[in-house]
């Protein structure tokens, strides 16, 4: 295959958004807690795609959200632009917002649809005070994501396709500009043949309009497509980060591994024996195992990693795993142990 | 695999037309499906969301069936009989014990305020005289088989009580309860995480082969019946547009809509960042579905005669391999097509033809 | 751009009305499709009767009809004659007119009485819903506190206070429904307040005000409409239970409810003075509760399984 | 009012409070269903509507003009004999005062006297609950008993002539005012066209258990009408959602009868709203029965309440309302229980 | 044309049976039976010293004296009442032997004690006779002799009132009074034919047979039983249906289907009192008199004949009923008739001198008193006058009608009534504790004095003339019929005696058995 868009990874220190022990608890009933994220350290640099990955509940929109401070998160840190946006007034929140956008998992919800597309396109602009701009950059916007604004513009979104929602959706996070957009799985409800347009969609707008992306998705073979970078996460921890094709290829945590001989390959060698795969689910987040938490299902477990959280620790350059038995050797010049509680 | 078709399949399904009459018109949910599925065999039956599989499966099963707003028309022959001309009472009799069906959502297809034991027990009830104890017992053994730990204890568990995962299992467990020769699974992983997929599909293929079960595996996802079917059959919009034993597919497909379906799936392998080839377009519209070739709008190498004669299903080579389509990938009349198209920017239905969409 | 406009198929235009394709979310519901639901002519028959009557309520005056309020000695419980199509009542008057004058007040009171329950136990209950917390409690223990009052009681006081009116009735009856409406619109808007557009709203820096005014109302107003137009029928025979009370419209401003009730005393003798009234209340009724539910329906389009 | 708002549709019971578990989707913090509170919570709001709703009451009664010394004065009396008997009954003073010595009393078990009759409140409670009670359940029973095997059949085959035929009688007999109902009935069966069943009177069923079912036939029936139309109403929505959902297909693909689907696997889950209307429907009959009780001549509480109000007798009235009030209160706790025991789902979450 | 049940037209409101049936013609009493009531309201309770309707009150107390057709008293439970000095002092005789339901004696203590509740009661009914009374002395235990601050011809009628009127001569235990303190009004002791047993209230009232009563033999019945059936449609329908086996009728409806139906006996006499229209002289524009003719004047009785008594109405042109012996054809004459055309012409001369034509009417909100505001708007518009109905219930009309008296105009229900002693004269002293409108002259008030005084049945007649006369001069109220108090029963009922205001005297009462 060709067309391959090799993108030069940008420089370490341009970090646009950070994370830094990011928890996120919700209250359950009988007064337990739900430990949706517990304790995430993460960067993203501007430009790049950060490819976050895992299963059903393992806390990747709740991560998305807390990244938006929707809902605040509970504990750590989210620096945005260098400010950290836990520590700032609502006000100041959402003076912050235009800069920072989202899209969500499924195109029909997240239109209003009692709404016109124009509305839903224009609105932001309307809520910052730029609502005579709309005449002219909510077509250019519609345009861009590949909707006639002559012939779109006041239907309703249920008379549009998810494909279509979808772009109506990015065309609303992209009308404000944003540096950083979030997409939590916003291919996951969409037919094969239209999620590749709406990825190269994606693709396209993050050339246009120089965003970095974070993107959120369960479906390994997206994400490895679109992703610079990836990070693993299981149950409200991240497993291993890493650049995308590199993690794919040598998964240095036992989960990784799990995943990606989950991933149903086109080509029939790629099927892993159903031997290799980990028995077992993922538990509940009120009730997290002790130590790392994928000791329960992970064949390598050993008693150390009941009792010991694994820190995220460099493996190889650019390469991190949070894992006691990780599957490569450790890089020589690892950044020593941190606890990530 | 083991596919060891005999001489007559299990289940023949001849000219099946499914319509639907809706305010706003007709749905013609299912145009015309002819398959045969033998006994052990796994025919898979992949496309897109709304081309029909659903419906076609529950058409055969005869949980589709005429009524005020439903027209039906074909055959379905089951092992010698024709069940599309049963009632539904007499159906009922092959429901469970012969035919049975795993749903696409293990969240909603459990009754939530029933216990997995109860649901479990009460199709073994039906269908065997078996005391309450036994039929418990033979309950229990049934979900340690789907690979649950601690069955005993399920059974007195609640559906909300377990995860989705396990919950496909027990209604694997249901449909299997009553020792069906023709499991027909409607999407059956589509909910689940990709780790739970392949454990879930790995045991219906194990199950599948231990009990010479034949089965009916319907998916959106054609890598996902990559390595677990015998043979494939690909609907777009109510229609079988080629159907092929599985390898033989991926290593030569015909119809430039599998081509595009399986080109369309970003690769896990190789580098990242590919452009993807898309199929342009949306879905067709049932209620109005195009003129000749139902692909032939969002298809790139259409030519005009594309847009008005339906291609027929026509053999490639083999009687196993067939297609519809008057310009199948690979062939010289393909090749014309697509330069022609390649040319003047545009299919004959006006698409326009762009660089990822002929990328290969 | 490498790619242009390629969801529409060119070749055809794009479905003028709602695509039934479009309408099904994406994803493995293709089962979300109306039923086919053929000739509803009682619906057509419904609408047909409602509008009639509002059309002669709202023109009543206008109308070739006997005065509603004068007396006819000559007529008193007359039967059915080529000038007093539904005879007269007690007092003579001509029963047509009266129904037809009637319809306004009767009318005034289901709709008043919903449209003011609606807007504020709407308004309240997308509050409770949106904000929850103590804002909830609170509107949780209102809508306790007058579910637990005996609604007759608070009508009886408030006409006892204010003064029979129809004015008073209306805001009696507002203020019963209001509880309802609050759970009602909560409710909803804990759905909607779900849906991912309105955590998009929030994402872009919206208000809560204008969250609640732009995303969450549009989409409750229709179940609680739905709901609001079942009430306008309960209603109108709730007048007439009050007026059985002496609580209803005061005289002599005809309703359908105070006609019923002052014939009730002959119906064994002259049963046409109650019945006339009470049958076009009945259709009524009927037509809006036939309405009702069938616009409630539009929001389920989802086929049976059996 | 009471007797004829019974809303066709609980979009307002519990049920659409609940959360929906096992979708998957948390529900949003801080923000629990109605019926799920904390016990703790949960009684200190219900001891807050008790007293808020006796409160209002107070407040209510105190604002109508007249009060009950002009009553128990008669007709006959003089300005000062009035001022005499406000005094003897206390009512010159200040309300909250008032209010206060009788909640004190409630406290101690005391409800106080008629103003009127100086009949003992609680005797005078006695004697009514049961017959509202009585009067209340078993219309209950009735409406459901007719309302649930149609809503069934009737969500079962939608369209068809029965569920046609019984929407349309349903929504004829919530058109009518129940006094007319009531007359009509009398009039069919108490008189007019045959004397089959008494048309007034109550006999208690310690007296003579016959005679105590006849005399509350027709009582009964005038209150069902409504309330069966709606129950049917909600009950066949619910279940047609019901038979929507993908486990009603699982059983038939095992191949269970539709008889056995509908009663054993779709009526429960269906059940929730209807569950809740009617509780709430039994809260609100309790005190609002007033028309079918003056009409049959029922010595029930709605009677009670009424001629309390218009004789501003407010010593009966309270102990009326808190009565009521209970009962809403109680009958909402058990209709949550009752969830806790028919819905899994909900267990978890209590 | 005639319902199902026959009612409307037929024979038409007349006198039927007013005191009750022929004794002597209906045969030989049985025994046995329990005799099922509807009354039209339910009681307040059985204190004679609290105003309330109480159709079972006469059957425990029985009366000391008894009404005649004529308007006078008769001994009844008392054996005799004398006076011997026209009417200042009174020597009630009693029977010796006569026991409450409790054993203890009714002597001239217990009557003592009786009336001295009265007196001690300000609020009660009968507190202003019993204030006639300057002392009471046993004489001895048979004799009680009352010695009154003025000379008091009507005082027998005291002790012979309806129950409601405050009827000094109920006579409860006192023992029993003692014992029960204020609950005597739910567990009365009494001397009458039947004892109290069980009250459920609004459901039913039990009776039962005293075995101590006075009158040899009687009463005939085991028990009676009083059922409130508030609603008259159900009412009626209770007595059609068999339910009941005899009801209070409160209206005209009643009446009329009771005539028309051969299967019911109806008892019934129009009396005297009426039902009419307060005005309120005291306030414009009733104080001027030309507005209270203008309203008589422009009241179109056969309309209102038409529609609010279907057709049939016993009109009312003075107090006094068609067969009082008070009645004056000179007070009938001096009765404005219809003049629709002298109404309108009386309103225009009001409004012209400055009079405002637009007035409050105040009434209750009951059905049929909502149906005659209806009628009377439609009357009134018709000469001129803008009438404001205002509906009240209870409580609120009492307030603001009868205590405050702040009304213009409001309308009453009174009737029918045996005596017209001391209704006439509360209606129509200036200090008449009915006369809600303000009535004033001192001539009628003088004239109420002499009626009340004296012991010449004359006399008091010639007053009670004068006082028709003079009120119809002056138009002190506005009449336009007599009220509907009726009894109905099964045929087999028989042994009625009974007041025009329904008051029913049970020991003589007794039923056929079918
Ligand atoms: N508002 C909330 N209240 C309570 N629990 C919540 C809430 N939001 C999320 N959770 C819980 O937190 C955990 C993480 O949820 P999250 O939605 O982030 O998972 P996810 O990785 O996005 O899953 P999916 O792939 O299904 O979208 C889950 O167990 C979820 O139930
Ligand atoms: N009862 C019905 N009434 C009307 N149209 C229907 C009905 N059931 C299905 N359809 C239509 O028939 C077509 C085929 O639906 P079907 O459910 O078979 O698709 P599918 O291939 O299973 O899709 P998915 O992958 O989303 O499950 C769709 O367009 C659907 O809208
Ligand atoms: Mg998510
Ligand atoms: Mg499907
Ligand atoms: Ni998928």
């Amino acid at each position: 295959m060709s067309g391959v868009v090799e993108e030069a990874p940008a420089p370490e220190d341009d970090v646009v958004l950070e994370l830094e022990g990011l928890v996120v608890e919700f209250p359950a009933a009988g007064g337990r807690t739900v430990h949706a994220v517990s304790g995430i350290d993460l960067q993203v640099r501007r430009g790049e795609t950060l490819g976050l990955v895992g299963e059903s509940g393992c806390g990747k929109s709740t991560t998305g959200r807390a990244i938006m401070q929707l809902p605040r998160p509970t504990g750590g840190a989210v620096r945005f632009a260098g400010r950290d946006l836990a520590s700032l007034s609502p006000a100041q929140v959402r003076e912050l917002r235009p800069k920072l956008q989202m899209i969500f998992q499924d195109p029909i919800s997240s239109l209003n649809p009692r709404r016109r597309i124009t509305d839903i396109v224009g609105d932001p602009l309307a809520v910052w005070g730029r609502g005579d701009e709309r005449e002219r950059v909510v077509p250019e916007v519609l345009e861009a994501v590949g909707l006639d604004p002559a012939q779109v513009g006041d239907r309703r979104p249920h008379q549009f396709s998810g494909g279509q929602c979808q772009r109506v959706s990015i065309a609303r996070a992209l009308v404000l500009e944003p540096d950083v957009l979030i997409c939590d799985e916003p291919v996951s409800a969409l037919d094969v043949s239209v999620q590749a347009q709406i990825l190269n969609l994606l693709e396209d707008m993050k050339a246009r309009y120089g965003l970095t992306l974070v993107f959120i998705a369960h479906d390994l073979g997206v994400v490895r497509n679109i992703s610079d970078r990836v990070a693993v996460m299981y149950l409200g921890r991240i497993c291993e980060v890493g650049e995308t094709r590199a993690l794919f290829d040598t998964p240095a945590h036992p989960y990784t591994r799990l995943l990606v001989s989950s991933i149903p390959s086109i080509d029939a060698a790629h099927v892993a024996a159903p031997a290799d795969r980990a028995a077992g689910e993922m538990p509940s987040p009120v009730d997290p195992p002790s130590g790392c938490r994928f000791r329960t299902r992970c064949p390598l477990a050993s008693e150390r990693c009941a009792a010991e959280v694994p820190a995220l620790r460099e493996v190889a350059p650019g390469r991190r795993v949070a894992c006691h038995h990780p599957l490569v050797e450790p890089a020589a010049a690892g950044p020593g142990t941190r606890e990530v509680a | 695999m083991n596919a060891a078709p005999t001489d007559r399949p299990l289940l023949a399904v001849e000219d099946v037309h499914v319509r639907f009459h809706t305010p706003q018109g007709v749905v013609h949910a299912v145009d015309g499906v002819s398959l045969q599925v033998g006994a052990g065999e796994v025919l898979a039956v992949v496309g897109e969301s709304g081309s029909g599989k659903t419906v076609l499966t529950r058409r055969v099963m005869g949980l589709v069936a005429g009524s005020r707003g439903t027209e039906v028309s074909g055959t379905v022959d089951f092992d010698g009989s024709r069940i599309s001309e049963l009632s539904g009472r007499e159906l009922s009799a092959f429901w469970g014990a012969e035919i049975a069906l795993v749903l696409q959502d293990p969240m909603t297809s459990l009754n939530p305020v029933k216990r997995i034991g109860a649901q479990l027990t009460e199709s073994i009830l039906l269908h065997e005289k078996v005391s309450k104890a036994d039929a418990t017992s033979r309950a229990a053994d049934l979900l340690r088989r789907v690979g649950l730990s601690e069955p005993e204890r399920r059974l007195r568990q609640y559906p909300h009580e377990l995860s989705g995962g396990m919950r496909q299992r027990v209604t694997i467990a249901i449909a299997l309860s009553a020792g069906p020769r023709l499991l027909l699974a409607d999407e059956p992983t589509t909910a689940l995480d990709v780790t739970v997929q392949a454990q879930i599909l790995d045991l219906l293929a194990e199950l599948q082969r231990e009990r010479r079960m034949a089965m009916l595996l319907v998916t959106h996802d054609l890598r996902v019946v990559r390595s677990r079917s015998d043979r494939i059959a690909v609907m777009y919009a109510g229609k079988v547009v080629e159907t092929a034993p599985t390898a033989e597919l991926f290593a030569s497909p015909m119809m430039p809509y599998t081509e595009a379906l399986m080109s369309a799936v970003p690769p896990v392998a190789g580098p990242n960042h590919v452009r993807l080839q898309v199929i342009p377009g949306r879905p067709p519209n049932l209620l109005d579905p195009p003129a000749g070739c139902r692909f032939s709008p969002r298809c790139p190498y259409a030519q005009d005669r594309c847009l008005t004669e339906d291609p027929p299903l026509r053999d490639a080579g083999s009687e196993k391999h067939r297609y519809r389509c008057w310009f199948p990938v690979g062939s010289p009349a393909w090749a014309e097509a697509r330069a022609r198209n390649a040319e003047r920017g545009a299919s004959a239905a006006g698409t326009p033809v762009t660089e990822e969409m002929v990328l290969s | 751009m490498p790619e242009t406009t390629q969801n529409t198929p060119a070749t055809r235009p794009a479905p003028a009305g709602p695509a039934p394709d479009a309408a099904a979310p994406p994803g493995p519901s293709p089962r979300r499709r109306s039923r086919p639901d053929r000739a509803p002519w009682g619906w057509y028959l419904a609408w047909t009767w409602l509008g009639a009557v509002v059309l002669a309520a709202v023109f009543a005056p206008l109308l070739p009809l006997w005065d509603p309020d004068v007396p006819d000695y000559a007529n008193v419980f007359g039967g059915i004659t080529p000038q007093h199509w539904l005879g007269g009542d007690t007092l003579g008057r001509d029963t047509f007119a009266r129904v037809v004058f009637g319809a306004r007040a009767s009318l005034l009171v289901g709709l008043c009485a919903v449209v003011l329950g609606a807007v504020v136990g709407g308004t309240l209950g997308m509050l409770a819903g949106y904000f929850g917390g103590r804002t909830e409690r609170v509107l949780a223990w209102l809508t306790d506190v007058v579910l637990a009052f005996p609604g007759l009681v608070l009508i009886i006081a408030l006409v006892a206070i204010l003064g029979a009116s129809l004015t008073n009735l209306v805001i009696g009856l507002a203020v019963l429904s209001v509880p309802t409406f609050i759970r009602l619109s909560r409710a909803a808007t804990l759905v909607v307040a779900q849906r991912e557009f309105v955590t998009a709203a929030r994402a872009y820096g919206c208000s809560p005000l204008r969250i609640i005014v732009r995303e969450i109302a549009p989409n409750v107003v229709l179940p609680v409409a739905a709901y609001g137009f079942i009430m306008v029928g309960v209603f109108i025979v709730v007048e007439g239970s009050l007026s059985f009370l002496g609580l209803g419209i005061p005289p002599p401003t005809p309703s359908w409810g105070g006609m019923i009730a002052a014939g009730r005393t002959e119906l064994l003798t002259f049963p046409h003075i109650s019945l006339f009234p009470a049958a076009v209340m009945f259709l009524t009724v009927l037509s809006i509760n036939y309405v009702g539910e069938r616009t409630r329906k539009r929001f389920e389009v989802k086929e049976s399984n059996l | 009012m009471s007797e004829t708002t019974a809303p066709p549709t609980t979009p307002a019971g519990p049920a659409t409070d609940r959360g929906t578990p096992a979708a998957g989707q948390p529900r949003p913090s801080g923000r629990r269903s109605f019926p799920l509170r904390r016990i703790g919570s949960r009684l200190t709001h219900l001891l807050l509507v008790l007293v808020a709703v006796t409160f209002l009451s107070f407040v209510v009664v105190d604002l109508l003009p007249g009060d009950a010394a002009v009553v128990v004065a008669g007709d006959n009396a003089t300005p000062e004999q009035v001022q005499q008997v406000r005094e003897q009954l206390q009512l010159d003073r200040p309300l909250v005062v008032r209010y206060v010595d009788w909640l004190g009393g409630v406290v101690t078990g005391d409800l106080g006297q008629s103003f009127r009759t100086g009949q003992p409140v609680a005797e005078a409670l006695a004697e009514r609950i049961p017959v509202s009670l009585e009067l209340t359940i078993i219309a209950q029973v009735l409406a459901l008993l007719v309302a649930v095997p149609l809503a069934i059949y009737s969500a079962y085959r939608p369209g068809r002539l029965l569920d046609r035929a019984s929407m349309t009688a349903g929504f004829g007999g919530a058109a009518m005012p129940q006094f007319v109902l009531g007359m009509v009935l009398i009039v069919l069966f108490a008189g007019g066209f045959s004397s089959i069943l008494p048309a007034t009177g109550f006999t208690p069923f310690l007296d003579d258990p016959g005679a105590n079912l006849r005399s509350i036939v027709l009582p009964c029936l005038t209150l069902m009408v409504a309330e069966a139309a709606v129950y049917r109403q909600l009950l066949r929505s619910d279940m047609i959602s019901t038979l929507q959902e993908d486990f009603i297909l699982m059983a038939r693909s095992k191949g269970l009868s539709p008889r056995s689907i509908l009663l054993r696997h779709a009526l429960r889950p269906s059940s929730f709203s209807l569950i809740t209307l009617s509780g709430l429907n039994i809260g609100r009959l309790l005190g609002g029965t007033v028309i079918v009780e003056t009409l049959f001549a029922i010595p029930g509480l709605g009677q009670l309440i009424v001629q309390a109000v218009f004789n501003r007798d407010y010593m009966l009235l309270q102990g009326a309302l808190l009565f009521v009030a209970v009962a809403y209160v109680v009958i909402n706790m058990l209709i949550d229980l009752l969830y806790l025991f028919l819905d899994p789902r909900v267990r978890r979450d209590a | 044309a005639p319902g199902i049940n026959g009612g409307g037209g037929g024979e038409g409101i007349r006198e039927v049976n007013p005191y009750g049936g022929d004794l002597a013609a209906e045969g030989e009493p049985r025994r046995g039976g329990v005799l099922v009531m509807g009354t039209d309201r339910e009681a307040i309770g059985f204190d004679p010293t609290k105003q309330n309707t109480n159709m079972a009150a006469l059957a425990v107390f029985d009366s000391l004296m008894k009404l005649r057709p004529d308007g006078t008293a008769e001994p009844y439970l008392a054996r005799s009442m004398d006076t011997p000095d026209a009417g200042r002092t009174w020597t009630m005789g009693l029977r010796p032997g006569v026991r409450f339901s409790d054993g203890t004696p009714l002597d001239a203590e217990a009557v003592i004690f009786n009336v001295q509740r009265h007196i001690d009661t300000p609020s009660s009914p009968g507190n202003r006779f019993a204030t006639q009374i300057a002392s009471m002395r046993a004489v001895d235990p048979t004799t009680v002799e009352f010695t009154l601050k003025a000379p008091f011809g009507a005082f027998p009628i005291v002790f012979a009132q309806s129950f409601t009127t405050g009827n000094l001569g109920s006579m409860l235990s006192p023992a029993a009074v003692r014992k029960e303190g204020a609950q005597i009004a739910n567990r009365p002791v009494g001397a009458g034919p039947f004892v109290l047993t069980e009250w459920t209230r609004d459901s039913k009232m039990v009776l039962t047979r005293n075995p101590n009563y006075w009158q040899e033999g009687k009463p005939y019945l085991d028990g009676l039983e009083f059922r409130p059936l508030p609603d008259t449609e159900s009412r009626y329908a209770s007595i059609e249906n068999g339910d009941v086996d005899l009801i209070f009728g409160g209206y005209h409806t009643e009446l009329l289907r009771g005539l028309g139906n051969p299967n019911r006996t109806v008892y019934y006499g129009p009396g005297n009192g009426a039902e009419y229209l307060y005005f309120n002289h005291k306030i414009a524009p009733f104080d001027d008199r030309r507005m209270r003719e203008a309203v008589v004047r422009g009241l179109d009785l056969n309309a209102l004949a038409a529609t609010q008594f279907r057709g049939q109405m016993e009109r009312a042109d003075e107090w006094f009923g068609a067969s009082s012996p008070y009645r004056s054809q000179e007070a009938a004459a001096a009765w404005p008739a219809f003049d629709q055309e002298r109404a309108r012409q009386l309103v225009r001369e009001y409004v012209a001198a400055g009079g405002n034509a637009t007035i409050s009417y105040k009434t209750t909100n009951a059905p049929n008193r909502v149906a005659f505001a209806e009628f009377l708007q439609a009357q009134m518009a018709a000469i001129g006058i803008t009438l404001q109905p205002q509906f009240f219930d209870l409580a609120q009309y009492s307030s603001s009608v009868v205590q405050a008296r702040d009304f213009q105009v409001a309308g009453w229900v009174g009737g029918p009534y045996d005596a017209p002693f001391p209704l006439l004269g509360n209606l129509f002293a200036s200090k008449g504790n009915t006369n809600y409108g303000n009535y004033a002259n001192p001539e009628v008030d003088a004239l109420v004095q002499t009626a009340a005084a004296t012991t010449d049945e004359a006399e008091r007649a010639r007053a009670y003339q004068r006082i028709s006369l003079l009120t119809n001069q002056d138009i002190a109220v506005g009449y336009y019929s007599r009220g509907y108090l009726s009894t109905i029963t099964k045929p087999e009922v028989k042994g009625m005696v009974r007041y025009l205001t329904r008051d029913m005297f049970f020991a003589t009462t007794w039923k056929q058995q079918p």
